[in-house]
């Protein structure tokens, strides 16, 4: 009798194996995805290179690196908010707060330790994402709607404590300009900090178990709430965790450019959901990688380097923007077609 | 089967009567009203407020397209792109040599086409979900302008132009007279024909629609197509009332459009709202705005209160729900 | 019907046009200013000039700005002050022509209608108060910036947006200054954009720098962009190989003027700006001046003024941009 | 130790319009296999959800050892031991086996919290290959069938090392040889120590694994026996309340001509070589295990889906079907098999519901006339004998029945001929059961061509002219009113495999 049953296992490992393969080639088109992005990075690289012989000089890919860092750490929270089924529009406006809060009280005490600074303005952003978080997970405002409203409470706030000043580099003691100017190791502090964030993140989203909890929350809510899991308080949690980084971000900007003005970031929300869509979140919620929004912070920032470098137009970089990113949402969904309808071929009938 | 009777007249309670979200909003605009009055002297005189209404009302033709995009649950911020596109290519037709008529059409013709593609792009890439495909087209629209235009700024409009945005028939506004003839045929659309109860119904369940007949991409595209057109009128409006026009116009209108949307009560979430909030909400906005620019009130208040107005408002009813509806954990 | 069409097509600043008005307020005129946009350090200085100007001649002034630097925001407000029956507005416009038919409604209802800072076109305004000659800035930056670098090499122009007009002006004659012989030997190799946005202003400041490393100077005539370009050079060490000039902030700038990276600027004094354009709606007002070549008035401290020609409309000069340097920025960068 | 390690006393719950338990009793001991039973919408899944804290009971206590407990939260549950595979597989498509399994118990290091991948893989490696499941633990969850992911949902109430675990028809959707791996599974575990309940609707499950076993029949508890003191006719008359020949009125219609031919139906992935016709008057049964693909067919044909191979003829002219508005004007309606989601516009009235498909009738010029659509709504809400009080009332706040009336009362706003019904007495009280029995019955004899598709074979037999069985996506048997039994159904539902005969 047992033995039948071995048999008939056998004859589905038979089938099995079928699946097995199948399964890794669906895997190789999701590794086709980022190796798709990075392919389109080095095209573009080599082509503007040729162009302008000074593009890939070590002292350009250290601008870039820098000049991205922000856009990546930002891209970290907006990666866990988009996960989750969410958006937050107000990143810029959380940006200009907490960076201008920084850059008044480095004025008024100038003796302050840049680390200080750093954590006020982190722990500004940190209590507008609780607010944020608050409003959407407890109150139920759809995040698109809770966001946009803040957004402007935000802005008004920092005009309001701005005074309509800007706090510019005089003011600055230099200790926190170095903040962003400074170097570890020959490495740009922002670059630093990025990279020790993404470390952090990638931990955090891959080996804890609050981590994997974002992506199970986005991927379906019902069997999360199920299974046991706080939804809520995961979508509190994000929702800081992007108000702090936007924080950080908010004080290394000032640092980097040496000047809190009232319209700091403006519509860079925009810039950041582009860098996380470019890197394959999925805005339905439940996927998104680390990698994959390096790549797209880095071709963001790329493009931004690389077509004044070129001579492109002023005029021609909103449009090419705009259709790189519509190109590789479009390209992103056809794979991810060929993945299901791959997918559907290895079913046997 | 047991016969059984069914009333199908519509049940008139006077509680379900007032307690709709509409009185909210007027209870909250005669608020305004009389704050305004209060605040300044000149407030409350009709050649003011008259023209106060003709300087917010250009955004509110998209409002009308809006309320049925949002319906649908779906969302669209490219209608500040598509006003600024189509009024560079009217300016810049009529720059050239085409007769104003002509581009006047050519206007409204770009921006339907640009809500059509919209609709199209939304429809065929179902994995994208609206917020992606306008935002990206957002800042394509924006971008062709700026190819189109660069630097300049094109106007010197033959001067019956002007009179869209600045003219009145007999005492009244002609842009009010457009708005109020635009609002009662979408009203209309809305509530009296079959296609805005098929709206209401993608909006609530898209499933259970398309199992019942109604062509949920075909209705999404012509709605997408009309909130194109309705950007298209906006840009006709604006222009006329800049009397000249660039590739930075409307800059960031999606979002006040949106904000005035919501604030009228048309859920997010899709299926729920009526067209007279969205309305109401337009004037009521309006009027906060200039009331409070009348005793010239700085712009970073303006902003808060407007953040807090749109907060508040949303949560009203979900608290008011919390308080009222089953216990129960729905999973 | 209402009060645009009583007023007549001509409304062109007929002292008579304003005795149509009621004069509320026990007889203290109001005059308002709109700025560019709120938070604007710059701005509020202008602001800040005008509303000394007006207070001196007893009146009440009005201070507004949007949130966004938008002509629609600036449209609405201009009806707001309408409303208001003000008798003066005074406009640092965000578009040049997107104005007109708010700010001929302005003048239809008798309200005296000046531009400052950057201008709106003839048919919008009564007269222009101009921070400084275009000829002269444009003129001027280039005869600096040749000295900085010895009459010799490559320099590069780092604008705000690609539609400034004051700007493209300065840019104009930047370039015409160029075709002069002695200028021989400098190129200008590139008119960057930077948006005034700090960010883009920092990327093509350092595209600049890579794609021509022989530059030897930039010339930002943008507070943001020569804040901007003055980081990156400071950050960058190259303090002593390219040059930068243009106009700035002295407050953002003293740091950079003093280190030498920026070994002298120019601008006006915001202040002035807004206190002659003060002066110049008060003597509108009162029905000193009607706007027309030739005719003079004193502005306060500043002295007499006389309205000259400006293209088809008039306009009044405060003088040559201001020289900064690292001999008087320091009782500079405390004022603005 | 109590003699029972879970009690369960008066536990009532209550959602919006329908009492879902009433005062309900349940009683687990150490070691034992309770068996669950009842019919669809017995409220054996709520209860279910209310013993894992899904739903916070309205009424009733619960004792776990003895204990008076509260659960508060699934977390709660899932401490005290308890873990359930649910009936509608509740997975996280975007995540990888390995991690659905895993969910709230991650593997972690004690030190660093560190989340231990090696060891999870290796472990649900191990608990697949105990299944008998051949995919690797990395796999992307969505990409699995149904069937792998009922496994996986096994896998992971097995990885838990619960005291108590809850399977609610965790076999419905797996082959006899996957069955009987899970009878192993649950013997082995109950040899440890373990105490399982167990929910089905196969006897055969019952008979095989079961001691115990209890019965719910609208939403109440009807009674506890020993599996082997009680007679099956006993338990079917516990379950269904009646005798099962009062439920079909099936009345003789008169079989007319030829409406529908299908002819080597298939769609890549879901099922292929379909072929069947049916006429005027019949009604064809479409039976077979949950993911046989029934319900796939039924959507090509009404062209909600699409389909890659075969012909459609339709009243003898061979016809593409290309969206369910096409299909409806030809005259081919389709009762959706999750009403909820599928069937009706939960936040509006009665009345909405019905006229939607039909809109254009009531319309002149794409104006509606609200009063014309009000009396259809009306007639046909009353010819279905919805229990409402007007036609404004909301549908959300009907039984389940109920609103499968409405549901029906939509089709027949349309002129059809061919009314495909997918499991239409899904979730429905007995009484409402009934009731929608006779609409079929009369539809058939008023000249419909009827599919109706069912996983209950009472209803299967009771009610169709001739019924095709399918397995995996294909029909295995067409069988004529005369030859409809219990035993071939079921035969060609699981045929290629020993039958159970052999296995014994
Ligand atoms: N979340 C819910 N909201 C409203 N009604 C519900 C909900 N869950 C279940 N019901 C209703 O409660 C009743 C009992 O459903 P339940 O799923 O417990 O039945 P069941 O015995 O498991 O049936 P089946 O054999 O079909 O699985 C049904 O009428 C169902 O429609
Ligand atoms: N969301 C899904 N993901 C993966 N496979 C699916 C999905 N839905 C259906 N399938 C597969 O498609 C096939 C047909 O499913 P279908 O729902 O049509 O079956 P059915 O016989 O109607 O079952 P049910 O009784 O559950 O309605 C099955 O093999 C099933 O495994
Ligand atoms: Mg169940
Ligand atoms: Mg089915």
């Amino acid at each position: 009798m047992k033995q039948k049953m071995f048999a008939d296992a056998a004859l589905a490992v038979g089938t099995g194996q079928g699946a097995a393969t199948k399964t890794t080639i669906s895997a190789k088109f999701a590794k086709f995805r980022e190796l798709g992005l990075l392919a389109v990075i080095v095209l573009i690289c080599i082509g503007v290179q040729i162009r302008n012989p000074s593009f890939l000089t070590w002292e350009n890919i250290n601008d870039i690196a820098a000049n991205t860092a922000i856009l990546s750490i930002l891209s970290v929270g907006m990666m866990l908010v988009i996960i989750t089924r969410g958006i937050d529009l107000s990143i810029g406006a959380t940006l200009a707060l907490s960076g201008m809060i920084a850059a008044l009280t480095v004025k008024a005490h100038p003796g302050l330790h840049p680390l200080a600074a750093l954590l006020l303005g982190f722990a500004v952003g940190l209590a507008c994402g609780i607010v944020i978080g608050f409003l959407v997970a407890k109150v139920g405002i759809l995040p698109i709607i809770a966001t946009l409203g803040m957004m402007n409470v935000f802005r008004g706030l920092t005009y309001e404590a701005s005074g309509g000043k800007w706090v510019s580099a005089h003011q600055m003691p230099d200790s926190f300009k170095q903040i962003a100017t400074g170097s570890l190791l020959g490495i740009n502090n922002l670059i630093v900090i990025a990279v020790v964030i993404y470390a952090v993140a990638y931990y955090f989203v891959s080996h804890t178990r609050t981590g994997r909890q974002v992506y199970a929350v986005g991927s379906n809510p019902e069997s999360a709430e199920i299974s046991g899991i706080k939804t809520k308080r995961i979508l509190w949690l994000v929702y800081t965790i992007m108000g702090g980084l936007t924080g950080l971000a908010g004080v290394l900007w000032v640092s980097k450019f040496a000047s809190a003005q009232g319209d700091t970031a403006s519509g860079y929300e925009l810039s950041v959901i582009a860098a996380c869509v470019l890197g394959g979140v999925s805005i339905a919620g439940g996927s998104g990688k680390i990698s994959g929004i390096i790549l797209g912070a880095v071709l963001l920032g790329i493009l931004n380097n690389a077509l004044p470098m070129i001579n492109v137009s002023p005029f021609w970089q909103n449009w090419i923007q705009g259709m790189i990113i519509l190109a590789a949402v479009v390209f992103n969904a056809l794979v991810k077609r060929g993945i299901d309808r791959n997918n559907l071929m290895r079913r046997k009938i | 089967m047991e016969p059984r009777v069914l009333t199908s007249k519509k049940p008139l309670t006077l509680k379900g009567f007032f307690l709709q979200w509409e009185w909210m909003l007027v209870l909250l605009f005669i608020a305004v009203i009389v704050m305004n009055v209060n605040l300044s002297d000149y407030f409350w005189d009709y050649n003011n407020l008259r023209d106060a209404t003709m300087s917010f009302l250009d955004k509110a033709f998209i409002v009308l397209p809006m309320v049925f995009i949002i319906i649908l649950a779906d969302i669209d911020i490219s209608v500040g792109s598509i006003v600024a596109l189509s009024s560079v290519i009217m300016a810049d037709l009529y720059a050239h040599g085409v007769p104003m008529e002509l581009a006047l059409i050519v206007c409204l013709a770009v921006g339907t086409l640009c809500g059509y593609i919209n609709g199209l792009l939304i429809v065929k890439f179902k994995e994208l979900s609206s917020v992606i495909v306008t935002l990206s087209t957002m800042i394509i629209y924006r971008g062709i302008a700026y190819i189109l235009l660069k630097d300049q700024s094109v106007g010197k409009f033959p001067k019956w132009f002007n009179y869209l945005g600045w003219g009145y028939v007999g005492s009244i506004p002609f842009i009010l007279i457009a708005f109020a003839v635009f609002a009662v045929l979408f009203g209309i659309l809305l509530h009296k024909t079959t296609f805005g109860r098929k709206v209401y119904a993608i909006g609530s369940n898209p499933t259970a629609s398309r199992y019942s007949g109604v062509q949920v991409d075909r209705i999404k595209i012509i709605v997408f197509t009309l909130a194109g057109l309705m950007s298209a009128v906006t840009a006709l409006f604006l222009t006329s009332r800049m009397g000249s026009t660039r590739p930075n116009i409307a800059t960031g209108y999606e979002l006040d459009v949106i904000a005035m949307v919501v604030l009228g009560g048309i859920s997010t979430a899709g299926g729920k709202g009526r067209m007279i909030g969205a309305i109401l909400a337009v004037f009521l906005i309006g009027y906060l705005r200039y009331g409070l620019g009348l005793i010239n009130i700085s712009a970073q208040t303006l902003l808060i209160v407007i953040g807090l107005l749109l907060i508040f408002a949303v949560s009203v009813p979900k608290l008011k729900w919390k308080g009222t509806g089953a216990k129960g954990k729905a999973v | 019907g209402g009060n645009n069409k009583e007023a007549g097509a001509s409304g062109g600043g007929s002292p008579s046009a304003s005795a149509g008005q009621p004069s509320d307020a026990g007889g203290k005129k109001r005059l308002a200013i709109i700025f560019k946009n709120t938070g604007n350090p710059y701005g509020e200085k202008q602001m800040e000039g005008f509303k000394k100007a007006v207070e001196e001649n007893g009146d009440e002034a009005i201070l507004k700005a949007p949130d966004q630097p938008t002509a629609e925001a600036q449209i609405q407000m201009i009806e707001e002050l309408i409303s208001q029956k003000v008798d003066a507005i005074a406009i640092a416009a965000n578009d040049p022509d997107a104005l007109q038919p708010a700010l001929q409604k302005a003048m239809n209802a008798g309200i005296k209608v000046i531009s400052l800072d950057s201008a709106v076109n003839a048919q919008s305004r009564i007269t222009h108060v101009n921070q400084a000659d275009p000829e002269r800035i444009g003129r001027t930056l280039i005869q600096g910036v040749s000295e900085m670098i010895g009459g010799e090499g490559e320099i590069a122009i780092l604008s705000a947006t690609s539609q400034a007009t004051n700007q493209n002006t300065w840019i104009e004659w930047m370039k015409k200054e160029l075709e002069d012989p002695k200028y021989a030997n400098i190129k200008l190799v590139k008119v960057a954009y930077g948006d005034d946005l700090r960010d883009k202003s920092v990327s093509e400041t350092e595209a600049l720098l890579k794609s021509y490393p022989n530059l030897k100077a930039i010339i930002a005539p943008t507070t943001v962009g020569i804040a901007a370009a003055g980081k990156v050079l400071t950050d960058k060490g190259l303090k002593d190989k390219v040059k930068l000039t243009g106009l700035g902030l002295p407050s953002e700038m003293a740091e950079y003027i003093e280190s030498g990276v920026c070994p002298w600027m120019y601008l006006w004094n915001p202040i002035d700006v807004g206190y002659l354009a003060g002066y110049t709606a008060e003597a509108l007002v009162k029905g000193e001046i009607t706007g027309a070549v030739g005719e003079k008035f004193t502005a306060g401290t500043l002295g007499e003024k006389e309205i000259v020609a400006d293209g088809d409309g008039t306009q009044v000069m405060l003088g040559d941009p201001f020289k900064f340097d690292s001999g008087n920025i320091a009782e500079w960068k405390e004022v603005y | 130790m109590a003699e029972y390690v879970l009690e369960l006393k008066g536990i009532t719950k209550t959602f919006p319009g329908v009492k879902a338990l009433d005062n309900v009793y349940f009683k687990l001991r150490p070691g034992e296999i309770h068996a669950l039973m009842g019919e669809n919408g017995a409220g054996k899944s709520t209860f279910i959800k209310v013993i894992t804290g899904v739903h916070a009971p309205d009424e009733g206590e619960i004792y776990l050892n003895g204990e008076k407990v509260e659960f508060k939260s699934p977390n709660d549950a899932k401490k005290a031991g308890i873990a359930a595979i649910y009936q509608h597989v509740t997975c996280y498509p975007d995540l990888s086996v390995t991690e659905n399994i895993f969910m709230g118990h991650e593997k972690v290091s004690k030190l660093t919290k560190r989340i231990l991948w090696n060891d999870m893989h290796a472990e649900a490696e191990r608990l697949l290959r105990e299944l008998g499941a051949t995919f690797s633990p990395k796999t992307q969850m969505g990409a699995l069938s149904v069937a792998e992911q009922q496994i996986v949902e096994i896998a992971k109430a097995l990885s838990m090392d619960a005291k108590i675990i809850i399977m609610d028809e965790p076999t419905a959707a797996l082959s006899r040889n996957e069955s009987e791996e899970l009878y192993r599974i649950a013997e082995r575990l109950r040899d440890r120590g373990a105490s399982i309940i167990f929910i089905s609707h196969r006897f055969e499950d019952m008979y095989r694994l079961a001691s115990m076993v209890t019965v719910f029949r609208d939403s109440k508890y009807i009674g506890t026996w020993r599996v082997d003191e009680i007679s099956n006719p006993d338990l079917i008359v516990a379950m269904v309340g009646r005798e099962i020949t009062q439920l079909f009125p099936k009345k003789e219609a008169k079989i007319g001509e030829e409406l529908l031919r299908v002819e080597g139906l298939g769609r890549t992935g879901y099922f292929a070589d379909v072929s069947f016709s049916l006429r005027r008057g019949e009604i064809l049964g479409l039976t077979g295990l949950v993911g046989a693909g029934r319900t796939e067919v039924c959507q090509a044909l009404f062209g909600v889906t699409g389909y890659d191979k075969g012909k459609i003829y339709f009243k003898g002219r061979e016809w593409k079907v290309k969206s369910p508005l096409e299909a409806m004007k030809r005259g081919i309606g389709y009762l959706p098999e999750d009403r909820q989601k599928q069937g009706l516009v939960l936040q509006w009235s009665i009345g909405r519901n019905i006229t939607l498909p039909s809109l254009e009738k009531y319309a002149r010029r794409g104006l509606l006339r609200t009063a014309s659509e009000a009396q259809t709504a009306k007639h046909l809400a009353e010819k279905v004998s919805v229990k409402a009080g007007s036609i404004f009332d909301l549908v959300s706040s009907l039984s389940g029945g109920n609103q499968q009336k409405v549901v029906f009362a939509k089709l027949l706003t349309a002129d059809l001929d061919v009314l495909i019904l997918d499991e239409p007495t899904k979730g429905v009280d007995v009484g409402a059961k009934s009731a929608i029995y006779e609409i079929i019955s009369e539809l058939a004899c008023s000249g419909y061509g009827i599919i109706m598709v069912s996983s209950e074979m009472p209803e299967i037999i009771g009610m169709c002219d001739r019924v095709a069985v399918m397995r995996e996506g294909r029909i295995t048997a067409m069988l004529d009113r005369k030859d409809i039994t219990q035993e071939a159904i079921l035969q060609a539902s699981m045929a290629g495999e020993p039958a159970p005969a052999e296995i014994r």
